[in-house]
């Protein structure tokens, strides 16, 4: 299956885009796709324990069970205001 | 971007302007109006700020705002509320995040005011990166909640 | 009439400018403005209000507005502070009064701007006269805390 | 001695004037203007729990001694904001 990947602030710049499509064996959940990103980006890996997960424009758990076409985003601490 | 009927969420890459968003909430049944308007610091980190740059998660953090408004109606006695931050570039003295919120009584406007601002800052998907005259560096920013193993959508916003 | 530099402190007859007022207040070291205003509601006591008249002890008020002030320094790591009350007749909507402090940090600029309007309204001798068709009451107010029996100038304002 | 006394809200309604000149005997304090000033106007008397005192413009104990020209009122529970 397919998901949409998402990066911003500095995750965007580490990856050095602002989305992704990325392939996933269907019962994928949340923490494997991080994996995956990681495997294209290795420098995401020493700031998995700063970020949270988005699906569908909600916090999930990283253990969140993954549909085909979801919208995933791996986010950095929030700062605005 | 309006939600709504009494809340406006707003994020804009124009210069907000906190006058008009106060005098928005404002209606004869209020006796009260309390603002807070978070603006560009010209230091930060013991250092002379140039400008700042803002970006967001777009519809996840008009939908976090909107859940920030709908929070506060649960907690407070409050009549209208607008929220507006600004994207994009900043610079200093600008005007990057305005809250005003309306009601009969003043510690309703008051404690409602101070529960948006604090929450925005820890749940709603902006970021701020910070300019100086020797580099650049993303804001230091605050981890929001994430919801139990099985979330319910009501509880993801804390 | 203003007192100490950073302190702009006004009793008027004439409408409060509550968007100047808070501009007034605002530098580029600052990183917040928070501010209140209270307006006149077109209801109290469950009867429709027509207007309100303030009135004052006017030296007497703007010492005990300029004591908030200091008061307020020694508590909050606030920038500037602008506190104006209007007395006279007050039509529905109208300011009757307004507090815009700045600081460098919101949490300050909150806490101050919520510490001036609570005080003011226990220590300030100003007084409001409620009008409503079947006629007008002077507003239940507050009690002034007296000091002890040889008062020290300094503990008066408490 | 002499001492100006100035009345505002509902107790310059009652008094019908905003302020008036006593004429009190040295050692008078603050609560021996206030006698006087309810013999000048009974309609005071009931008021007397809920006000306090200022004296030149600082507020007062009704214990306080006076001085020949001080500016003394009784001030109604305050309603500002």
């Amino acid at each position: 299956m397919q998901v949409r990947v998402l990066f911003f602030g500095r995750v965007r710049e580490i990856v050095g885009r602002s989305e992704d499509s990325i392939e996933l064996a269907p019962g994928a959940r949340v923490e494997d796709l991080f994996a995956r990103c990681r495997e294209l980006h290795p420098a995401l890996g020493p700031y998995r324990a700063s970020l949270v997960a988005s699906r569908n424009q909600e916090f999930a758990p990283w253990t969140s069970m993954l549909a085909p076409g979801d919208e995933v985003a791996f986010l950095p601490p929030v700062s605005g205001g | 971007m309006t939600s709504a009927s009494n809340d406006e969420i707003v994020l804009t890459r124009e210069p907000i302007d906190a006058a008009a968003l106060a005098a928005s909430v404002r209606a004869p049944e209020d006796g009260a109006v309390a603002t807070f308007d978070g603006c560009v610091r010209n230091h930060s980190r013991g250092k002379t700020t140039l400008y700042l740059e803002y970006e967001a998660y777009e519809p996840m953090a008009l939908a976090k705002m909107a859940e920030i408004c709908a929070e506060m109606r649960s907690r407070f006695s409050i009549h209208r509320v607008a929220m507006a931050h600004r994207l994009g570039r900043l610079e200093i003295g600008e005007t990057s995040v305005f809250v005003a919120v309306s009601a009969a009584h003043r510690a309703a406007a008051l404690e409602a005011c101070r529960f948006v601002i604090d929450t925005l800052k820890r749940t709603v998907p902006i970021w701020k990166k910070e300019f100086f005259a020797d580099g650049a560096v993303w804001a230091d920013g605050e981890t929001p909640s994430i919801p139990a193993e099985t979330p319910s959508r009501k509880a993801a916003s804390d």
